[in-house]
């Protein structure tokens, strides 16, 4: 089973370098090209949130990205520390864009929108937002 | 990759074509590129998106702000964008009752508020 | 302080997600282009060293890598739990190489040539590897 | 970035051209074709390195067993390289006293044994 973790400090530009990790991860794993993008999007968005988050209330405790690979797909968990907000709820979004700080609401929102198989779950100290997409059968 | 700016005018609208990733760690710079140009004056934006290769929420507030900073001016601030993966996100966040979307600059050079 | 910690299972195409998050890193903390070449050489020797050590010995345990950046350079490490082997030495290489396994001594003896400020210690459980890269002073 | 790997016949040598990164991701790759090679009786080899961009201890175990396999046939193999890098790793190690190295595949081939 092909594991990787990564813990980032909350810079916005480790964001980045999780979409890498992600691209490189998906790719190999032999995702179809629309889904690799679909995972750069989406992991994009959750690390977003995470790394604000972090930012904000836990600036030293690192982020944690889990990809893993195994027979039944390709898994994403983005793991953080922040204060855990209400559930995503679909009311009034636009109320959600208060100053120049988005409301991590929205990325929860966002983040439902684009993948399928998601799950966004309270864990200790705070959220997990795991992803994940089926592999196609593979000759190896 | 990174997040390139480049602005124009088209009669008494301002083109502001957006390339490349708006994320958290280059929105600062889109945000300041819209504080400068409402402060210059224009306040009739249009923003193309169609060489947007990436956007998250903090993308999506940082346009929600320019659009608070043109309308205290009773200006607007238009999006074009035909990119299915950036409407669906306008869409599930609402935004799509907020921006006008055009598929073409001149479109929205056109468009009359 | 900007941080990175890839944990990574052993498996040979991580030792390529880590160059990549090592050059991302260098370029980004604005390592001149000849050193993040010679950051990605010796990342990618010390990581292939590391996976190589756990696949036969630790297929469990993931390896470690962190990159650190600070206000004093940029530092890799990459930290195993393999079996701790003698010193590099500079005795008979050639005979290092038997069968079509290498030798990890033959890797810390490339690193040792390939990088100035190097350090090889044994850790718990293992070796730890740290590289270390003066940075150009910056302007922000 | 990935391995790539030709093979042409120049008189009685086999001139293999490597390009990309050899690590221990990659390396089985050339094993086998080193070995497939041998196998199938061409046992002067020349391995032009030019192209490569990468090269770990992994792949200097498959070029030293390249030379075991090609020995055992009373066979050769000569390496084209002049990046220093990747020259330096073969002092560092010591092969440099192992393997003929050239600065060109002519060189190379031209190299009597
Ligand atoms: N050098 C880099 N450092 C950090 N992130 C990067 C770098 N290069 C690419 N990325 C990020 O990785 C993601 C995938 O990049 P992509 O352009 O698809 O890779 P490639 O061009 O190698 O196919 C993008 O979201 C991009 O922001
Ligand atoms: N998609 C990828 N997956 C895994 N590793 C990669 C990928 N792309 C590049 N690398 C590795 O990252 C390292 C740096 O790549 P490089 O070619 O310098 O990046 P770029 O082409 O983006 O400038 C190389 O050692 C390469 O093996």
């Amino acid at each position: 089973m092909a594991t990787v973790e990564l813990q980032l400090s909350p810079q916005p530009h480790h964001v980045r370098t999780a979409r890498l990790v992600g691209v490189a991860a998906a790719r190999r794993a032999g995702l179809p090209d629309e889904l690799v993008d679909e995972l750069r999007w989406a992991l994009g968005e959750a690390c977003s949130r995470a790394v604000a988050l972090h930012a904000a209330h836990a600036p030293d405790v690192p982020v944690r990205v889990l990809v893993r690979e195994d027979s039944t797909g390709l898994t994403v968990e983005v793991i953080d520390q922040g204060p855990q907000g209400p559930p995503s709820g679909d009311g009034d979004l636009e109320a959600l864009f208060e100053g120049d700080e988005v409301d991590p609401r929205v990325s929860l929102a966002v983040l439902g929108g684009l993948v399928d198989d998601i799950d966004i779950t309270a864990t200790a100290g705070g959220t997990t937002v795991r992803l994940r997409w089926p592999l196609p059968p593979r000759s190896v | 990759m990174d997040l390139s700016l480049e602005d124009r005018t088209e009669g008494d609208r301002t083109v502001v074509v957006v390339g490349g990733e708006i994320d958290v760690y280059t929105a600062p710079k889109l945000r300041e590129k819209l504080i400068d140009l409402v402060s210059a004056g224009n306040y009739h934006l249009v923003v193309d998106m169609e060489a947007v290769e990436f956007l998250d929420s903090t993308g999506l507030g940082v346009l929600v702000g320019g659009l608070k900073r043109v309308r205290a001016h009773e200006g607007s601030l238009r999006l074009v964008c035909t990119q299915e993966r950036i409407l669906k996100i306008f869409r599930i966040t609402g935004l799509t009752k907020v921006f006008p979307i055009h598929a073409s600059v001149d479109e929205a050079v056109a468009a009359s508020d």
